[in-house]
């Protein structure tokens, strides 16, 4: 690890209090909306909300790299997708809502009851500041990606390959699932091409010389 | 060792004799079936009648043949007991069926069952040796069933009539339930002694007297005694007791050879050769001995009192052999076992010969049986009718015929018994003298005398029967006159039997031993006079005065219905047992096995898990809200689960 | 012991296994003839490889005899170990004999699959002979289950109308028990520390309550397929749907599978539980006998009749089993035998009946014998034997445990005793309506009589029946030695 | 750090088949041609070949580990691993006529059935929570995507769609279960999480949430009740070749994530799993059983019957020792195979427009085709756990070690409930043998249906009867994958 | 000073959101995915929590990987979207039930 830890001052901490009070807050409050909200196309920008919020939750955590990755990652890639399918989709949302009220109750008990067991769980003591206090922070020379970098790199080396096959997998995969080969559009064959031979490209026509002029 | 050979020879020629004759009979034709059956039984006869000279003389035997099998510390062996009862057994039963024979020969000639009917009288032979040779419990019981079997194979002789084979049903369900009492008095012997053999059971049995059982429900029981009932069990139904007697009268619908062989002579004498055999241990039980008497003493009047409405001229016969059967119960409860085998033998005799008699009518009237359609029959038949009569007299106990004898020492007996009961029995015989006397002579009246009341065909062709049926009745006719006077002094004073059979002090009476001295005191004794005024009322009612029975009939109306309906145990039996039993068994099939196990149990099971599985099927939705609910909802679950347990 | 007789056991059980895929592979109808051959000659030659087992056997002790022995799982100290004595031998002959009988039995009549249908009686033979041999928890419990898959598929393939809910009734049924048995050896595996040495389970000792749940597991199994009241009803719809090959199986050996389970295993490992159940035992076992008798009294199917008196019959057996007496359980061992050949035989009467006339109904026929003489000559003396006349085999079982019982206790002889009456009721009013009467259709005066391979396979179970009927002793001798031994061990409480 | 030490060698097989999944994938853009087959399905054989003797090569080695503790190699990876690269070179196999029938057979899936295999490999050999994942999560898109790719399929895109939707949960359910466990233990890695054990007791709340809730993505994996309700409907929507990629080998790795998360990881809190896991198994015995004895389709059917044989499977993880362990190990392996070969045999009997998959093909199998109807018999009894099949082993195996752990009543309850298993088992054979060739069946003059290639049928024979005739030889096979579990636990 | 315990509130909240929101919606296939984005969220919550709480970087590892694996997945998710929406027209969740019983 680079750099030294550097005890944060009480000031520091109150005004990361309050930061992270607001972003846990609309985080949370977005999280709902995303799957509560009846446009899809809203939902997805809460989802881009909370994303940031949760990227800004982790800068207080100092996972700076992630944070980045998160934004760049899911903002820039992932919700782009989704708000490019729904909206390639075209989905009738007039008819989205019907019913949804009356589960309502029922998810707001089996959600409260899973949460309250949770935080339950979560408050116990465990993870309370006294048994695991909030490390200090790191240095300014500290880089997190670097130290991420040096892992991913070495120790996780295995993992990180495994995790190139995967984005391999999910590019044959959503190619293969949703490419259509239409008749009537052209498509390069790679096979022929690489099959091809001269006299296939070329075909000399002996054309007789001289000739005289159609009229 | 050779007389081994010789005893061995005696039931072993039979099983040939029917071996041949009934399994090979298809192939070597009528002629040989019958000879080999013939030969066969005439050899054992033969050779019967010079091992009971020889025992005569002294040489008994008790031995093994073979070991049949061991259980534990018992060994279940076959062998043979002879001495001076089984020696007489054995002649009365060879010499009888040997007639039997012979006779069927005629009265079968025209039947298409004919070597398979040697067959079977052969094997009974064979199973009835077995019986009364077996030194064991064991081998008895294997030819008393034996004899059961042959005597169902018989009476549905004729499979063809539906009666006929209805009666060999219930002849051998009937003697099963007396099995059922044998062989538990067997289980019985043997859980008190540990043997089977007669001679180690009976060494035993004093010292056993004092021996009581205690019942699971707290009950005791003297041991002697339940083993005397379960015995009289079997032999009640062997010996056609009141009340499991119901079979005997159907028994009838044999071919007629058969009734007077089994159903008259041996087999369902069984019974009484048992008691006899069992003397020793019936004499330590005044329970049984009392149960035996009154058994008997009901048979005795009962069945006469039944036989006087019969019109069927074999059910007469049929129903003077259960009564004469009482007779010899009574004997033996009376203790006078000597009496009841002597009464036996020559019961055998006559009755033989009334049956073979009846058969002979039978054939006559070309298989007519109604008496009612008889009469007149003298003329025509003139040996038939003599030897008849020989016959009914000795039935009716008329001196100096057979029957007056063994009849007048049973009566004696039970005067002199002091078995309780003893009293009610001894009037039971008496009156049942009467009724013997009447219903014999009402018989040959019926048949012989009056008006032919045939129709024409029939009249005309009346003949007497050929040589084959006329020689065994003469053959038989002898013994049923002379064989009292002979054996009386012998059976009375104990010397025929010897020691194989108890003979208690004062049982048979210190009246008149010898034949003369009977015949003299019989005019001053009541049977005799009350056996002629049977007689008298017999000629009365039937050949002077016609029109007296159906006046009586007519002010005994009750009465008579009664007794044509036999006091009701047939429609008992049919009410309570066979049709109550299929009953049961309908309705434990219906609601026991189909409707409760099967219905309920397996198949309600069954129905239960397919019910369960379409029903959670639906469960799986389709929908995938509802799955992914599942989950939560199991995660939950478990979740709560780990944290408030 | 030599080579030979060191692996006998193996030879009896996969020789016919192993000729069974042979028949098999002959393949479709067209090579019948050659599978009907092969399948009689493979039977025929089992039966004799199997005499030995007799002729060989030592009177005189009650140890396992031709016990091979080799590892075959060793992780749970599983072995495949074989071995017999005087209660098992018998079985094993009785398996041998009577394959050969349906071989014969089936040799015209099946004409569809008849390679399937010879194979599978084949294979059966071995795995049942491989019941009565194991000495292994787990190899027993193979063979038992695996017993199971032939005789489903007979049932099903070649049954009559209602065969589909007999066989999947059959199979589930005896599924349910033996699962339970499952279990029960699991647990004793356990309790020894490891060993699925039946002769082991036998020396361990449990508690009273463990030795119930034990003898309960076991009970479950056995009761089924032996089968006791009141979990028989699948014996009544198997036997009627089943051929007659199958019924004759059914009836004769594997319904002493379970008898003999009781023997083998539950009575040896739970001994005090045995006693103390014993009175329900007995219970169930008379219940059997009387109200199975009565049910069988009003049966209008020939073969549910004697599907039931088979029931009605195995009752003797378990009542002997459970008196703990030498004579009671010797005689439900020679019942057992007896009942194979005697239940075997009145199948194979209905099944003669039933190949011309395609009829079960007693209705159906009547007079019989005026057409069919030898045929009825047979038919009663087997029904005589059924209802235990002396002279047959049917007579020694039943008297002996008549006499056992009732040295212990005479009211359960008194009620098994009503066998002789009710017994003897059902079985000849039957043949009185099959065999006797007037001839009552066309159809029955066209009968013909036996055919010289019906009467030869008769002739040969009645030989058998006679046999043990007038001569019992020398199969006594076989089990004497082994009877002793059990009862000694049962009478020892292990608590 | 050098290359010694990553130890590659052991995660050889993982890395040959990746590789060549990439080659294939090439070569397939070269040689794609409608009429022959081309190169790229012999080329898949054999690679998987190559991965499962290269595995196989390892049984006998030591347990090591590799690529900084990421991957563990142990013989019962090694085994595992074999059997996965046979389990899909099997696949593969029985897949071909049907898949090209349908124009499934491209090179996109081959290359994800490798990359599937990879994934499977990797959760084998895992020793990490990050490999766990990463390998869990390349198998399950190689699952979707190749479940989905049959396009024109309505059935298979709901397939897709819905084990996609259950599949992302559960993978939610099961990291956040890994970040609780990450909190409490400070470590992904295995070895060190259940070192934690040490001072981390189940008074711990938190640390029993986190249990629970990786038991419950482990429970979904395996398709276990209450999370079995994707079973039934991808097996039924997946096309058949599909259905038997899903249903027979997945199984093997998700065995060993079982063995590796449970057995090493949360091993030392056995207690707070094990009843988590007897509840389960009731429940999926009990479940499965019931609900499919009313299906008609028998590719339903089988998957309710997966979910019962999860739920004995599950019995062997109970005891929470070696022993349970290779009995399930036992379970798994023999449950595979029996898979492949009811699925084959489905796959045989379809054709190119007919699927036969409901119970009613069935009928009369035996006059069709009677070596089918044999094997198919074989299949079915040793579904039922029948002796002398190869499943009834397998149940003896897992019953034993539960009734060790003193599971009594969960072994009686199970065995009562595999009673009601038997009878849809029974009901396939009924139809088989039982039932005739009647008018219902489309072929009237008796025609013989399809005629599967004779290599492919000698293939399937070999599978099938491989569960009868290991009998004789089942206590080797026991005894040798029992050996595999000997010095098993975190190194 | 903010408890590590907050950072895991706000985890336990997303999580039962999102958890809820995947059986809440029923109507629309492509919120559930977005519910299955905030559910992974969650999880990286914790994990860049604990990371950070317990001085370790291989949660941020463990991160990392999750967001690709997530990316990876919502690409495939989003194609079988497609897949569907092309053979049933609709992504109605509520139309998803051809497949049940």
């Amino acid at each position: 690890m680079h750099g030294q830890r550097i005890q944060p001052t009480d000031e520091q901490m109150s005004f990361l209090q309050i930061v992270f009070y607001i972003f846990a807050a609309i985080l949370i409050g977005a999280s709902i909306m995303v799957v509560t909200v009846r446009n899809p196309v809203r939902a997805a920008l809460f989802l881009v909300l909370a994303f940031f919020n949760a990227a800004c939750l982790w800068m207080t955590l100092e996972a700076e790299f992630l944070a980045i990755a998160l934004v760049l990652v899911y903002v820039g890639a992932v919700m782009v997708l989704f708000l490019f399918v729904i909206m390639m989709l075209d989905i009738d949302i007039a008819q989205m809502r019907a019913g949804f009220t009356n589960y309502l109750p029922l998810g707001i008990i089996v959600a409260s009851v899973m949460a309250g067991e949770l935080i339950l769980v979560m408050l116990s003591g465990e993870f309370g500041s006294a048994q695991m206090p909030r490390p200090g922070g790191h240095g300014e020379t500290y880089s997190n990606t670097e130290a991420l970098g040096q892992l991913i790199y070495t120790d996780y080396v295995f993992a990180f390959e495994l995790a190139a096959i995967i984005l391999l997998v999910a590019i044959i995969a959503a190619i293969t699932l949703t490419l259509r080969r239409r008749p009537q559009t052209r498509y390069q064959a790679p096979e022929e091409q690489v099959r091809v031979r001269k006299q296939d490209r070329l075909r000399i026509v002996q054309l007789p010389s001289g000739k005289e002029d159609d009229a | 060792m050779s007389r081994q050979i010789l005893y061995l020879a005696i039931p072993l020629l039979c099983l040939f004799a029917a071996i041949i004759s009934g399994l090979l009979g298809p192939r070597i034709g009528r002629v040989n079936a019958h000879r080999a059956a013939i030969g066969g039984v005439g050899l054992a006869f033969i050779l019967s009648s010079i091992v009971a000279i020889d025992v005569y003389f002294g040489n008994t035997f008790n031995g093994t043949v073979y070991t049949w099998a061991t259980s534990g510390d018992v060994r279940f062996e076959v062998g043979f007991l002879i001495d001076p009862l089984s020696a007489v057994m054995m002649v009365v039963v060879t010499f009888v069926s040997l007639m039997v024979h012979i006779y069927t020969i005629g009265y079968m000639a025209e039947d298409p069952g004919y070597t398979r009917f040697f067959g079977y009288i052969a094997l009974f032979t064979f199973a009835m040796l077995m019986l009364v040779m077996s030194n064991n419990f064991l081998q008895l019981f294997f030819g008393w069933e034996g004899v059961g079997l042959v005597s169902y194979l018989l009476i549905g002789f004729w499979y063809e009539r539906e009666s006929a084979i209805r009666a060999n049903l219930k002849a051998f369900l009937v003697n099963r339930v007396g099995d059922f009492g044998f062989l538990l008095g067997i289980g019985a012997v043997l859980a008190l002694f540990g043997s089977l053999d007669y001679a180690t059971v009976f060494a035993a049995a004093p010292s056993s007297e004092g021996l009581s059982l205690v019942d699971p429900f707290g009950n005791e029981w003297h041991w002697i005694t339940v083993i005397c009932l379960l015995l009289f069990v079997g032999a009640m139904g062997k010996s056609a007791q009141v009340p499991l007697h119901v079979w005997l009268p159907d028994s009838m619908e044999g071919p007629t050879p058969i009734s007077a062989l089994i159903h008259a002579a041996t087999m369902v004498t069984a019974g009484i050769f048992l008691i006899a055999r069992m003397s020793p241990l019936f004499e330590l039980s005044r329970t049984a001995l009392s149960v035996v008497l009154i058994i008997g003493a009901l048979t005795a009047l009962l069945m006469a009192l039944v036989a006087l409405v019969q019109t069927d001229i074999k059910r007469v016969v049929a129903y003077s052999t259960l009564s004469q059967l009482g007779y010899m119960t009574v004997a033996l409860g009376a203790s006078a076992y000597s009496v009841a085998i002597f009464h036996l033998a020559t019961h055998a005799f006559f009755k033989a010969l009334l049956f073979l008699a009846a058969g002979s009518v039978i054939i006559a009237m070309h298989h007519e049986q109604d008496m009612r359609r008889m009469g007149g029959l003298r003329k025509s038949m003139p040996i038939t009718y003599l030897t008849c009569v020989i016959g009914s007299l000795a039935l009716a106990g008329v001196p100096p015929f057979a029957g007056f004898f063994s009849k007048d020492a049973i009566i004696e007996a039970v005067h002199l018994s002091t078995t309780p009961g003893a009293g009610f029995a001894y009037v039971a015989v008496l009156v049942g003298v009467v009724l013997t006397a009447f219903y014999s002579f009402r018989l040959v009246f019926m048949t012989f005398h009056g008006v032919p009341r045939m129709d024409e065909q029939t009249r005309s062709h009346l003949h007497e029967s050929p040589r084959v049926v006329t020689v065994p009745l003469i053959l038989l006719a002898i013994p049923s006159v002379i064989a009292g006077a002979l054996l009386v002094e012998p059976a009375l004073t104990g010397t025929l039997f010897g020691s194989s059979v108890v003979t208690p002090e004062g049982s048979v009476g210190h009246g008149p031993a010898g034949a003369l001295a009977m015949l003299a005191h019989a005019p001053f004794s009541a049977p005799l006079w009350l056996a002629l005024a049977g007689i008298l009322v017999a000629w009365l009612f039937y050949c002077a005065r016609p029109e007296w029975p159906g006046w009586v009939a007519k002010r005994l109306r009750v009465v008579v219905w009664v007794l044509e309906h036999k006091f009701g145990f047939d429609e008992l039996y049919q009410r309570v047992f066979a049709d109550g039993s299929r009953a049961l068994g309908e309705t434990l099939w219906r609601w026991g096995d189909r409707r409760l196990i099967d219905g309920l149990m397996v198949n309600g099971t069954a129905a239960v898990v397919v019910r369960a599985s379409v029903l959670f099927r639906r469960v799986q939705s389709g929908l995938v809200y509802h799955y992914a609910f599942a989950m939560i909802i199991g995660l939950v679950g478990l979740m709560s689960w780990l944290l408030f347990r | 012991m030599s080579w030979f007789d060191q692996h006998l056991l193996s030879l009896v059980i996969w020789f016919p296994v192993l000729g069974g895929i042979l028949v098999l592979s002959t393949g479709s109808d067209r090579n019948a003839p050659v599978a009907r051959r092969l399948a009689l000659g493979i039977a025929i030659t089992s039966f004799i490889l199997s005499l030995p087992l007799w002729t060989r056997f030592r009177l005189d002790t009650a140890a396992m005899q031709f016990v091979e022995r080799q590892p075959w799982i060793d992780r749970f100290n599983v072995h495949y170990h074989l071995g017999i004595d005087g209660i098992a031998m018998p079985l094993v002959l009785l398996t041998t004999f009577l394959t050969v009988i349906v071989v014969i039995a089936g040799w015209q009549v099946i004409r569809e699959r008849v390679a399937q249908y010879f194979a599978s009686f084949l294979i059966m033979e071995g795995l049942m002979i491989g019941v009565f041999c194991s000495l292994d928890g787990v190899l027993f419990y193979l063979f038992w289950e695996a017993m199971l898959i032939p005789m489903f598929l007979i049932v099903g393939v070649w049954g009559g109308p209602n065969r589909v809910y007999a066989a999947i009734k059959f199979f589930l049924y005896t599924l349910l028990g033996s699962l339970l048995m499952l279990v029960a050896l699991l647990y004793l595996y356990n309790a020894t520390g490891g060993s699925f040495n039946i002769l082991t389970f036998a020396q361990l000792p449990l508690d009273g309550p463990t030795q119930l749940m034990v003898f309960l597991a076991f009970f479950a199994a056995f009761a089924v397929k032996v089968p006791m009241v009141p979990v028989h009803t699948w014996l009544p719809d198997a036997h009627v749907e089943a051929p007659t090959g199958g019924s004759v199986i059914l009836a004769a050996i594997t319904l002493k599978m379970g008898a003999y389970g009781f023997l083998r295993l539950a009575i040896p490992i739970a001994p005090d539980a045995a006693h103390q159940l014993a009175p329900l035992v007995i219970a169930l076992s008379l219940v059997a006998v009387i109200y199975i008798a009565l049910v069988a009294l009003v049966q209008q199917d020939m073969k549910k009749l004697i599907a039931y008196s088979s029931i009605s019959h195995m009752g003797f057996v378990t009542l002997g089993f459970f008196i703990f007496d030498t004579r009671a359980m010797e005689g439900a061992l020679v019942q057992m035998i007896s009942h194979g050949f005697v239940s075997g035989a009145l199948f194979l009467c209905v099944g003669v009946l039933y190949d011309r006339l395609h009829s079960r109904e007693i209705a159906s026929y009547g007079g019989v014998v005026k057409v069919m003489p030898v045929f009825s000559f047979f038919l009663v003396f087997f029904a005589m034997a059924n209802a235990g006349l002396p002279g047959t085999s049917g007579f020694v079982g039943e008297f002996l445990v008549i006499l056992g019982t009732f040295s212990v206790n005479g009211w359960y002889a008194a009620l098994a005793a009503v066998t002789l009456v009710v017994g003897a009721a059902y079985t000849l009013w039957m043949v009185k309506r099959v065999a006797f009467g007037p001839v009552t259709s066309p159809a029955v005066a066209q009968l013909q009589d036996l055919s010289g391979r019906e009467t030869l396979m008769l002739l040969m179970v009645a030989a058998g029946v006679l046999a043990l009927g007038l001569w019992p002793l020398p199969l006594l001798d076989v089990m004497h030695a082994s009877v002793d031994n059990l009862l000694a061990h049962a009478a020892v409480s292990k608590l | 750090m050098t290359l010694a030490q990553l130890n590659l060698s052991i995660v050889g097989p993982e890395i040959v088949v990746s590789v060549m999944a990439c080659v294939i994938l090439i070569v397939d853009l070269y040689c794609k041609s409608p009429r022959r087959a081309g190169p790229i399905y012999p080329l898949a054989l054999i690679t998987l070949m190559a991965g499962a003797v290269l595995s196989f090569g390892q049984w006998d080695q030591p347990s090591a580990l590799a690529l900084n503790g990421l991957v563990i190699g142990d013989p019962v990876a090694a085994i595992l691993k074999a059997a996965t690269c046979l389990g899909v070179a099997g696949v593969l196999l029985y897949s071909r006529d049907y898949a090209q029938a349908r124009g499934l057979w491209r090179g996109e899936y081959l290359v994800l059935a490798l990359f599937g295999a990879v994934g499977m490999m990797t959760m084998i050999g895992a020793n990490h929570l990050l490999t766990i994942y990463v390998g869990l999560e390349l198998l399950a898109l190689c699952l979707y995507a190749m479940i989905g790719m049959q396009r024109d399929s309505v059935r298979a895109a709901e397939a897709a769609m819905k084990y996609f939707i259950l599949g992302a949960l559960a993978s939610g359910v099961l990291l956040y279960g890994m970040s609780l466990l990450y909190g409490l233990t400070g470590s992904l890695a295995l070895p060190a999480i259940s070192a934690a054990s040490a001072s981390l007791t189940l008074d711990s709340l938190p640390l029993l949430v986190a249990i629970a809730l990786i038991v419950a993505g482990l429970l979904f994996k395996l398709g276990a009740v209450p999370f079995h309700m994707w079973v039934p409907d991808v097996y039924d929507g997946s096309a058949t070749a599909t259905t038997l990629y899903l249903s027979a080998v997945p199984k093997l790795a998700a065995f060993a994530i079982l063995l590796r998360l449970l057995g090493v990881g949360l091993g030392d809190w056995l207690t707070a799993w094990q009843d988590m896991l007897a509840v389960a198994a009731v429940l999926s015995i009990a479940l499965g059983n019931i609900i499919a004895i009313a299906q008609r389709n028998i590719k339903r059917m089988l998957a309710y019957s997966t979910i019962s044989h999860m739920g004995f499977l599950l019995l062997g993880f109970l005891g929470g020792n070696v022993h349970g362990y290779s009995a399930a190990l036992s379970y798994v392996v023999i449950y595979a195979t029996v898979t492949l070969g009811a699925f084959g045999i489905i796959l045989v009997l379809s054709d190119s427009e007919f699927e036969s998959d409901t119970l009613d093909d069935f009928k009369g199998l035996n006059q069709r085709h009677p070596w089918l109807a044999f094997l198919m018999l074989i299949v079915m009894f040793s579904l039922a756990g029948i002796p002398p099949t190869a499943g009834f082993f397998a149940k003896l195996l897992v019953l034993q070690s539960a009734l060790e752990s003193g599971f009594v009543g969960t072994v009686v309850f199970a065995v009562l409930l595999a009673v009601v298993g038997a009878f849809y088992y029974l009901r396939v054979v009924k139809l088989m043998y039982f039932d005739s060739l009647d008018d219902t069946v489309t072929s009237p003059e008796g025609e013989p249906g399809p005629t599967p290639r004779r290599s492919f049928l000698w293939v399937l024979s070999a599978n099938i009867l491989l569960l009868l005739g290991i009998t004789p030889w089942v206590g080797s096979l026991v005894d040798w994958l029992s050996t595999a579990l000997n010095d098993f636990g975190p190194i | 000073m903010i408890p590590l315990s907050h950072y895991l509130v706000v985890g336990a909240l997303l999580f039962a959101i999102s958890v809820v929101g995947i059986f809440l919606n029923r109507k629309n296939l492509v919120i559930i995915l977005m519910a299955i984005e905030l559910l992974l969220l969650a999880a990286n919550m914790n994990f860049v929590a604990f990371s950070h709480y317990l001085g370790d970087l291989s949660g941020q590892v463990f991160v990392f990987f999750i967001l690709t694996v997530a990316a990876a997945e919502a690409a495939i998710g989003l194609a079988i979207l497609i897949v569907l929406f092309r053979t049933r027209r609709s992504i109605n969740v509520q139309d998803l039930d051809r497949l049940r019983g």
